[in-house]
């Protein structure tokens, strides 16, 4: 799967609320295939702050429209640039990057687990699953009833659980504090969301030799295993997120 | 055609667009996005005689129109590089070269002599300037005995061409461009990093785990022409300038204050075909010129006019 | 409330917000956007004996994130400056410090024992670090031997405060800081400018009549703050914080890497009402975190966590 | 009159050609008194490269509607970057700054000259030239007949004569060559354009005893008289352009 650098149209920008859009983005030519939790490294023109280029995880693939999604959360200056970009524009973007979730086994249940913009690369997993045959269960956590997004997507791909932090809809509390967790149905759990959510999840997971793939963020130089900047400590050593990861089993870090 | 090649000493190289140590990985990774054969040169990875793991978590802030990084020179140790990298670097059909890191004297003049015996490594570039480890590293390269020493104990066995990277670090980097060139240094590249922290405002502390970090990205370039230009100015040796170079345009800018060739560095990591770019943008400007030698260029600034 | 002084000595600064000498005139020029008196203090321009009258045109060149500038300290003279500024200045409710400028030792003494008579000058800005003037400058500042004898010379007539500005363009930083306190600065400012050139690569010469200028803004941010917080660790007496700094956030780096109060640059030119707005923002800054002493914050990445 | 720094809402950017664009842009409060000859210092957002402020001459105020215009041609990424404002955008401007054009005497025959992005203080000139009494001819150069901007405008003010480098419209060559210059029907000559145009009306106007004003460019750190970056080398000394300029007396200067 060869990385590419392009320019890429813009054919939307949605913005699902204050915080979150989604950018639709079509390929010149024929886009690459692309694996759940891979992602691409964008570049911010116009933010004079944004001097190296953002990660995001790819959200949704559509091989036949020929576009792929990014869904973002705006939380500083590059990701509020690109939140004002409008369908025409163009987006330089390096892609795909990374490596990928694991199928689970062979009629193992799958639970994904996201929250915040840790959802992004659930749907374009759960789809992968569903597509692979699997049946994956969805918890996802939110702060309150209001900041719920992509619900409606995510109810195709399985049953969706939530939990708000207020208790304005599904369980009150974080994800790691849903029955659902400690119904040890499942065989794999895979999650993405901020650090503390998946340090839980992972705990969890370990307790229960449950296997777990956790997607992690980190700061990033260059996206494609140059500058060394984006590591994290594993068993192996330190890694790079970029290019052994983003998508780690829980086994392997020192958490 | 434009004349574009350049030698130091009997080594041609090409064209004068290197990618700069750190900051290119050993080619491979940038292999999807142009073909490293294009260039004059690469400089590798930062390489030390044992594995390293580099500093600790986290190693980068972004600047205003730069980076720290801190990484620390991590690297899989020369036997690793012997046995696995360079065979795959072998194959490009380019200038390789080995930036060599150590601890001390010693250390330095050991890799020196590991890749004497690697037919496919035409030079080494002797790094004295790297900020980010405790030992060696700055600390040679800000003192002008230690910088002497060094460089004179690997001159004495180095069998390929020498490169010194000098430190942006210091006083008076002319003093150090004429140490190395008297010991016997067929060129220098600088700069390496300035030497720059980053505080995180809201966790209240230094954003590196280091505190200190190596600035690099056009932040730096300003400070960079001039210490191309004074030690291109001061020397005999061809110059190699280095530091925020993001487009053809900044290239030209460190040819006519004197430099013989340039590194992209950070660059690499926005666009990773800066370099490729960078080559076609000095073509076109020495044609629409009406140059046919970049020789003609190279310190053209200090022509009288 | 939050309390926001600090002292240099016996002398109170009400909050720890200066303007930087050479970019904020003499205060009035900016009289139309902000009450200078809210500000802890201002420093003005370069001040020598005699008129001069600068360097060549250009004299500034943009950077990324960054300006170079040659001014070459441009000024009417301390006669002048006595007879048609003092008397304006005398009216600002705040510290309005001078900052003197000399190309000999008798320069800068002379300079000093003038401003001793004046009541509404509570204290003088000794640079050693101009990059722009032949004579003199960077000359002293980047010469341990010097450094120690102009400082020692205007210490010994000077009544005032005695603030001395630091030259960023040398190896060691702390070196100089040490010495300056042995010899009975009162504070330490830094940094001023490093020294850096652009090219016009269109008309093939020097962006700059001299060449070489003063590099300053958010480009030597990093380089600043590491400066700062090394001389915050060996000093004993205030550091004062310059460089890059265009709003709180960045003030308060400063702050948090140890400088007492800072002075804002560059930022009064983009934006003239830059060093007001960062007053606010340490304010809330302090208000958000829960201190209520500006003192609590000072230096606080070097506390252990 | 007071400088001031003010966010202004864009109400038009009007594109002349690939080159030239008018923005009008609305005052807050009431905008105040400004003099034809002064300029404004406008914050370029979102241009990674344009750290520093860029000064425009107003080319035109209206009191009326509570408005101002800056004529701007494209010639660097600043400028570019203005070029895509659109209504509705806000211009961050520190205005009016500088000095202004003297009148003439009593009774005396003033010309305008201008030459490119010169002709745009010319307009605020000849307008305020006509309200006070005088009719002023106007002399402007392009490169060819397309090139030529404004020309209604300027109509209104008086006489028109028009020189084109290709002599495509009025007479061929540059300003300096047309037959009206050395006619000497002209007291006063303001003129504004390229450095070689001014400076080769600056030698007419010397030799044939005319008093000439002129608008000069120069490389601004602030705009505000803080940085001294701005100098020109006049019999008086180095003075700034930002506030002893940017309009001088040729006799002052060192051509
Ligand atoms: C592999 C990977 C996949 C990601 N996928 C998504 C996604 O699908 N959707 C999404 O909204 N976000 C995703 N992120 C996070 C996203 O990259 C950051 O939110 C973004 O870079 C912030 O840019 P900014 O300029 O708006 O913020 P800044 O102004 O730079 O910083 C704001 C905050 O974000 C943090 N931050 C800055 N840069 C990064 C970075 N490169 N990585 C992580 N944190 C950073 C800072 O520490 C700071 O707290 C992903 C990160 C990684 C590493
Ligand atoms: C008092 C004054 C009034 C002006 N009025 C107008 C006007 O009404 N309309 C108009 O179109 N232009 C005017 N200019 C020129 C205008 O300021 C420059 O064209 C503009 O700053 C270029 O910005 P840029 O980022 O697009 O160009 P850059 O990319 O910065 O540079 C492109 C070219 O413009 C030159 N340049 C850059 N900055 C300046 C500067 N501050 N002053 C002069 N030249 C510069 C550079 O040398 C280079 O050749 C005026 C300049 C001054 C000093
Ligand atoms: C992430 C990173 C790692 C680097 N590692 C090395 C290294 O191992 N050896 C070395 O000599 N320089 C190293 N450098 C310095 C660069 O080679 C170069 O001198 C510097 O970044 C300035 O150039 P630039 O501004 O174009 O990046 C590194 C720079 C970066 C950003
Ligand atoms: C145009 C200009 C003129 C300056 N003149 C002086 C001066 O006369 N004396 C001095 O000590 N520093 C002078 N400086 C340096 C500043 O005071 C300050 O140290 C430096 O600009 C770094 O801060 P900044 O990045 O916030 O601008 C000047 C800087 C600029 C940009
Ligand atoms: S981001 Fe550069 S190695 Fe991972
Ligand atoms: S532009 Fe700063 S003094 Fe004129």
């Amino acid at each position: 799967m060869a990385k590419r650098i392009e320019s890429l149209q813009i054919i939307e920008n949605k913005h699902l609320n204050n915080d979150f859009f989604i950018i639709e983005l079509k390929g010149n030519g024929q886009i690459p295939e692309m694996k759940p939790g891979q992602f691409v490294q964008v570049k911010v023109d116009g933010s004079p702050g944004t001097f190296l280029r953002r990660p995001f995880s790819i959200h949704d693939v559509n091989y036949d429209r020929n576009t792929y999604k990014l869904l973002v959360q705006i939380v500083g200056k590059g990701t509020e640039t690109l939140s004002k970009l409008k369908k025409g524009d163009s987006l330089n973007t390096i892609y795909p990057l990374g490596n990928s979730f694991s199928l689970p086994g062979k009629g193992q249940r799958p639970l994904l687990v996201g929250g915040g913009c840790g959802i992004a690369p659930l749907l374009f997993l759960g789809k992968y699953l569903k597509k692979n045959g699997y049946d994956p269960d969805i918890l996802l956590g939110f702060r309150s009833r209001d900041r719920i997004i992509e619900y409606n997507e995510y109810i195709e791909l399985g049953e969706v659980f939530l939990t708000t932090e207020d208790g304005s809809r599904g369980e009150k509390g974080l994800v790691t504090e849903h029955p659902l967790l400690s119904s040890s149905r499942y065989d794999m759990i895979y999650c993405c969301g901020p650090d503390p959510m998946m340090k839980a999840v992972a705990k969890f997971s370990i307790e229960h030799k449950i296997n777990c793939e956790v997607s992690l963020e980190n700061l990033m130089g260059c996206g494609i295993g140059a500058c060394l900047c984006c590591i994290v400590e594993t068993v192996k050593g330190n890694l790079c997120t970029c290019t052994d990861g983003p998508v780690f089993n829980t086994n392997d870090l020192k958490w | 055609m434009v004349k574009l090649d350049f030698n130091i000493g009997d080594l041609n190289f090409k064209n004068p667009v290197l990618t700069a140590s750190g900051t290119f990985g050993y080619g491979s990774e940038f292999d999807d996005f142009l073909d490293v054969s294009r260039l004059g040169g690469i400089i590798v990875k930062g390489t030390t005689l044992e594995p390293r793991e580099g500093n600790a978590y986290p190693r980068m802030a972004e600047t205003p129109s730069g980076m720290l990084n801190s990484v620390g020179l991590q690297n899989k140790g020369i036997d690793y590089f012997e046995r696995n990298i360079y065979p795959k670097l072998s194959q490009y059909k380019t200038n390789v070269i080995v930036n060599i890191n150590g601890s001390s004297i010693d250390d330095y003049v050991a890799l020196a002599e590991r890749i004497n015996d690697l037919d496919h490594i035409p030079a080494i570039e002797l790094n004295i300037s790297c900020p980010n480890v405790k030992m060696g590293g700055m600390v040679f390269g800000t003192n002008p005995a230690s910088t002497r020493e060094v460089t004179k104990a690997v001159r004495a066995v180095c069998l390929k061409k020498l490169i010194v990277k000098l430190s942006p670090n210091v006083t008076n980097i002319v003093e150090f461009a004429n140490i190395v060139q008297e010991e016997g240094a067929d060129a220098i590249s600088l700069i390496n990093t300035l030497l720059g922290i980053a505080v995180d405002i809201h966790k209240m502390k230094p954003s590196l785990s280091t505190v200190t970090g190596g600035l690099s990205g056009p932040a730096i370039k300003p400070v960079a022409l001039r210490m191309v230009w004074q030690v291109a100015r001061a020397v005999k040796i061809p110059v190699i300038g280095i530091g925020g170079i993001m487009n053809a345009e900044d290239a030209i800018e460190f040819l006519l204050a004197g430099a013989s060739a340039i590194q992209v560095g950070t660059a690499s990591f926005i666009d990773p075909q800066t370099s490729v770019k960078i080559l076609e943008g000095i073509e076109s400007y020495l044609v629409n010129k009406g140059f046919n030698d970049i020789e003609d260029i190279i310190g053209f600034i200090n022509k009288p006019c």
